[in-house]
């Protein structure tokens, strides 16, 4: 039983990750309609971010942890914003040209980090407390999943009062309906896509410093890995819907983990493809999503 | 007809037109949508933009507002306003209605509304709930579950939140029942005492109701313009060109 | 047959025969291949090359034909590897009988992948290509059904037939990599000149009204997805073959990337850009590595060095670079020189010809 | 045009028909119960005020959109919620509101395209396209018939509006239908080309034989053209009969005016 507990948390901590970058994307494509294929390389980059700041402590303290998670998500934002400004924006209205330029920028950015700090994995040191467990229920429980969870918790959270209760929230939603018309009632909506694009990079960065606890280290190809799945959440919960990653990400991640240590390692990640065929061919507009959104 | 209007805040000379538009041609796609086409609203008053069905009308006011590619020169106020962003022209005291209402439909009412205010100014919901009273008992409800003609009030509400120098409004009555057409031309008839008004409408007999100046479009050109007693006078003419509508109001 | 056309098949006669009697040039060619053209190392860049290409253009056939941009080829070109590897290698059936059966098991994956996937349009079509591909590549790493994990497997020894064994005989398995090129192309180019190629091309500009005409547009993008998967599962029966096995590398996300950025760089909707794309990407890929610790790069200060030393910085740069600023890749560059030269010559339009197959017109993806 | 008919059609006989449909998007009654007759080789004209319904009623009857209820019958069998392309094999052939073209192909590949899809199967599909080809010959009949024949390697992106009305014409004609369905034929062409147009459109309908339902505004075209003319209004068939009898009617009268203001 405590070993169910522990693989459903650390399946949990699994579908955090995957929201992070998930839910990014997805405010991403409901309002901008690109898809973006950079945002696991500022996962990476933020990763290598929360690294720089930590590497040169033995075990850090929750300040400096602190620290580096700001760094990692201030990374995140920051490079969003040049893709979007210098990338995604000169090519408005051409959705593909969006999705390869950020295809080509994922690759460039990856390349970069490869060759600046190797293509291997680098450890990242954590404060003692995050490497502890805290018994739940007699499972020993890794910290560093509660952290995840926890963070994604607020996260979600954050997402539903930002959209429901502020003005730019109302923009977002009102601009994923029809961005034109939000533009003729007086509203910057270029300023409304930068900010919504730097946002989903914030939240790759938050992933990005998150990964590195959860996973204990960063590597350049991290992110891409991730964003995968991330894609497969975003099918599955339906294309621009927050609420439909929210479910499938905790599908994926429970069900991912429950496979891959109950059944055979590895075979939870083939597992999640199968959902997703099966989605596809069930409900191809995924949980929640709209049938005209695909078209 | 009343004969004086003010403007609702006080704009330059009122013997200046509000907008003038020189040359302005669009393309949609492949096809040359606006052919040239010149005009100026006459200050404080209403200006129909009438004609058949694709000549241009909308694409007029969607280039107006940038929402549309076109060359040419847009004045607003004697500034040149066609190199300008949409919300930049908006806030220069422009207002749009529209043409299928498109009022988000996931949004309430009181949301739609709330998008709608300006930065730095002061909302007027009161004329607004004093014209369109329903509107005060829907607040809290989706805009996409209400009526067409709920949506067409909403959608006009959002445009009078606040003083505006112009309001471009499209065919403010298409799809609306008779009933609900003669209610809208009389509020409408309210609003366009205070505000200047470019109206592109298909309904002649609404046209004929509120209209002080007529523009008849036809094939991306102006080729009438002039004081609606005037060019609506002109049966042969507007017959000819706005087909159906002037073939039933002959019979 | 009209003049241009006999010009084009005449280049086309002259290039392959170019290209196969390379192996008898002895020839060095500076640092760019990794000895004389005709040492088997040599050879071998050449002939992944070639693979490249006919991969790009089975791309091409689906993508800047029928307008059905796949994230997934890796999944049918790994396929292809992969199955011809592991089944050769069981001792019942052996080479002969594995790459048949391979071919067989491809065509079900590429109808079933792309029958799920097509359930998708757009955006969405992209991200179930690029998952199902994904899928295979996880199940590839973690060596399920014998693939050996992240070494991958290779042939048995004397699984391969002698003429494509050993060093010596890489010219052979270069010979067999043109010949792949040579059908991949010749059957795509025939393709696209029928009466469904022509659908296809219908479907790509604007698939609502070739629907309201009469054609099951379902149907039509199956049969161009199928035959452009199953063609990229042979491109990978010839991968293994020049590789002597098969890796993770040809089942992973980046394979699939590769494959979009070749068409891309080359021009899609015209398949010998296509190819173009992929030999100039493949060898940069390959040979960009050892020429970065050439003595020219060591040479320069660091901050160069290292996105240098990174093939995929490079690809990347120039990638974003066509996208923004020519979106018809390279071969629009051929084809608004030759339209401008024909434009000329002939003073007036060209003349009908029964409806040309759209390789020389600006393909027209995204509406 | 050498295309045999899909079906064999019944001079008298009911071509299309439209039973009792309703259509209801987002809660809004688009379509309220029409019912409507389409006799074979009959030109019907539909009119009614801007959102009376009259193009979702041709996307109905095409089967582009399914009704929320009622049926549609092609030469009395059931089409309703069948794929368009099955129900465009059968002869039903439609233009649309704003031309819907392959812009970038060649006129003659338009044409081509369409006139390959009745009898398109995969099956022989995978042969060459050859200049005299009998699908090409029919696309080449259909370009000239429009009066576009001359210059048929044109892309469609380069004709002006009214000769890509023509164009979609010479689709619909290629594609050997025998019902056609026009959603305002004259949309967007410029006033000295719609002669040319409605002689061509009566030409198709009368020497063609061709059962044709169109969606008009200009009143002159409707009068000059159809049979019978079928007035909508607030997405209910208020009235169907002869031109000279909608004429006199008063119900249309203030439909199609709205009350006296």
């Amino acid at each position: 039983m405590s070993t169910f507990l522990l693989i459903i948390i650390s399946g949990l901590g699994l579908g955090s990750l995957y929201f992070l970058l998930a839910a990014g994307l997805s405010v991403i494509f409901g309002l901008m309609r690109v898809l973006s294929f950079a945002h696991g390389a500022f996962l990476s980059a933020s990763g290598f971010a929360s690294w720089m700041v930590l590497r040169s402590f033995e075990t850090p303290s929750t300040p400096q942890l602190l620290l580096a998670l700001v760094v990692s998500v201030l990374t995140g934002g920051a490079v969003a914003y040049l893709a979007e400004v210098l990338l995604v924006r000169p090519l408005k209205g051409k959705e593909l040209e969006q999705l390869l330029v950020t295809v080509g920028l994922g690759m460039v950015l990856v390349a970069l980090m490869a060759g600046i700090w190797g293509p291997d994995e680098h450890l990242i040191p954590r404060p003692v407390w995050l490497t502890d467990t805290t018994s739940i229920a007699g499972a020993p429980i890794s910290n560093s999943r509660l952290l995840l969870i926890g963070l994604a918790g607020v996260v979600v959270v954050g997402i539903h009062l930002i959209l429901s209760r502020t003005r730019y929230g109302l923009i977002i939603r009102a601009g994923v309906e029809n961005s034109a018309m939000v533009s003729a009632l007086g509203i910057n909506v270029k300023r409304a896509f930068t900010l919504v694009f730097v946002a989903g990079g914030m939240l790759a960065g938050l992933g990005g410093g998150l990964a590195g606890t959860y996973y204990g280290g960063i590597s350049p190809f991290l992110g891409d890995g991730m964003l995968i799945f991330s894609f497969i959440v975003l099918i599955i919960g339906g294309l621009g819907s927050i609420n439909g990653a929210l479910i499938a990400s905790v599908v994926l991640g429970v069900s991912q983990s429950v496979a891959n240590y109950y059944v055979l390692n590895g075979i939870g990640d083939v597992l999640v493809v199968v959902l997703l065929v099966a989605t596809l061919l069930v409900r191809p507009q995924g949980l929640l999503g709209q049938k005209e959104r695909l078209i | 007809m009343t004969a004086e209007r003010v403007y609702g805040d006080a704009g330059p000379g009122l013997g200046g037109s509000i907008l003038s538009v020189r040359d302005l041609h669009a393309y949609v796609g492949q096809s040359h949508i606006l052919q040239g086409v010149s005009f100026a609203t006459r200050p404080a008053q209403v200006t129909a933009i009438l004609g058949r069905n694709g000549v241009g009308k909308t694409s007029t006011l969607r280039s107006v507002l940038g929402l549309m590619n076109h060359t040419g020169v847009i004045e607003f106020d004697g500034r040149q306003i066609s190199s300008l962003e949409t919300h930049e022209i908006i806030r220069l005291g422009l207002a749009y209605v529209p043409e299928d209402r498109d009022v988000f439909h996931g949004l309430t009412v009181a949301e739609n509304l709330r998008l709608a205010e300006r930065r730095g100014l002061a909302p007027d919901y009161d004329r607004v709930f004093e014209l369109f009273p329903e509107l005060r008992n829907r607040r809290g409800q989706r805009a996409g579950t209400m009526s067409g003609g709920q949506q067409q009030m909403l959608s006009l509400a959002r445009a009078l939140l606040h003083d505006n120098r112009l309001m471009l409004v499209d065919e403010p009555t298409k799809g609306l029942a008779p009933r609900l057409v003669s209610e809208f031309v009389a509020t409408l008839e309210q609003i366009t005492a205070h505000t200047s008004v470019l109206l592109v409408e298909q309904n002649l007999a609404v046209a004929r109701r509120l209209a002080d100046h007529v523009i008849v479009l036809s094939e991306g050109r102006v080729v009438l313009d002039g004081a609606a007693e005037d060019v609506l006078a002109d049966d042969s003419s507007i017959r000819r060109l706005l087909g159906v509508a002037a073939d039933h109001e002959e019979g | 047959m009209t003049r241009s056309g006999a010009l084009r098949y005449g280049a086309a006669g002259l290039l392959v025969v170019v290209l196969a009697v390379l192996p008898f040039v002895h020839r060095s060619v500076g640092g760019l291949l990794p000895g004389p053209i005709n040492s088997p190392g040599s050879l071998q860049v050449l002939a992944l090359m070639l693979v490249a290409a006919a991969a790009a253009i089975t791309l091409d056939l689906m993508f800047g034909y029928t307008g059905l941009m796949s994230f997934g080829h890796s999944l049918y070109v790994g396929f292809g590897c992969y199955a011809t590897v592991i089944l050769s290698n069981n001792p019942k059936l052996g080479f002969a009988l594995g790459v048949p059966l391979a071919m067989v098991l491809s065509v079900v994956v590429a109808l079933v992948g792309n029958a799920a996937a097509l359930r998708l349009t757009g955006i969405g079509f992209i991200m179930a290509t690029l998952a199902m591909a994904q899928g295979f590549a996880i199940a590839v790493e973690r060596g399920f059904l014998g693939s050996g994990g992240e070494v991958g497997v290779t042939f048995a020894r004397g699984v391969l037939p002698d003429p494509l064994r050993g060093v010596l005989n890489t010219r052979n398995v270069y010979w067999l990599a043109l010949a792949l090129v040579v059908v991949v192309y010749v059957i795509c180019a025939l393709l696209v000149r029928t009466h469904v190629g022509h659908v296809w091309q219908g479907i790509r500009e604007n698939p609502l009204r070739t629907k309201v005409i009469g054609y099951n547009v379902y149907a039509y993008q199956m049969a161009a997805a199928t035959i452009s998967c199953t063609l990229a599962a042979m491109c990978g029966v010839v991968f293994a073959i020049v590789m002597g096995g098969a890796n993770p590398g040809i089942a992973g996300l980046h394979y699939s990337l590769a494959v979009v950025l070749m068409v891309v760089l080359g021009g899609r909707g015209v398949l010998w850009g296509a190819a173009l794309g992929a030999v100039l990407y493949q060898f940069l890929n390959l040979r960009l590595p050892s020429l970065s610790s050439s003595d020219i790069v060591t040479g320069l200060p660091e901050i160069l060095q290292i996105p240098l030393s990174q093939p995929n910085f490079l690809l990347g740069v120039a990638f974003i670079l066509i996208i923004l600023f020519m979106p018809g890749g390279l071969a629009s560059i051929f084809t608004r020189l030759t339209r401008r030269a024909t434009s000329k010559r002939a003073g007036e339009p060209r003349d009908d010809d029964g409806g040309v197959p759209a390789t020389t017109r600006e393909p027209n993806l995204v509406s | 045009m050498t295309a045999a008919p899909a079906n064999e059609v019944l001079p008298g006989s009911v071509a299309l028909s439209g039973r009792a449909v309703n259509l209801v998007i987002d809660g809004h009654h688009i379509l309220v119960d029409v019912s409507v007759d389409v006799a074979a080789g009959e030109f019907l004209a539909i009119i009614g005020p801007n959102g009376a319904g009259k193009t979702s009623l041709i996307n109905v009857l095409s089967v582009a959109t399914p009704p929320t209820s009622g049926k549609v019958h092609l030469h009395g069998r059931d089409v309703t919620g069948l794929p368009p392309h099955r129900v465009a094999r059968s002869g039903l052939g439609r233009t649309f509101q704003t031309s819907n073209l392959f812009l970038g192909r060649s006129l003659l590949e338009n044409a081509r395209l369409a006139a390959n899809g009745r009898d398109s199967r995969l099956r022989t599909g995978f042969r060459r396209v050859l200049k005299d080809d009998p699908v090409t010959e029919r696309a080449r009949e259909a370009l000239d018939l429009v009066g576009l024949g001359r210059r048929p390697d044109r892309l469609a992106s380069e004709l002006s509006h009214g000769e890509r009305r023509k164009l979609e014409l010479a689709m619909v004609l290629a594609q050997g239908a025998n019902v056609i369905l026009l959603d305002e034929p004259m949309a967007g062409v410029s006033v000295d080309d719609v002669p040319e147009l409605v002689e061509l459109i009566r030409r198709v309908h009368r020497e063609q034989g061709k059962t044709t339902v169109m969606v008009e505004h200009h009143m002159h075209v409707v009068l000059d053209l159809a049979e019978r003319i079928g007035v909508m209004h607030h997405g209910a068939m208020i009235a169907i009969g002869p031109p000279d009898e909608i004429i006199a009617n008063d119900v249309v009268q203030t439909a199609y005016m709205g009350e006296p203001l």
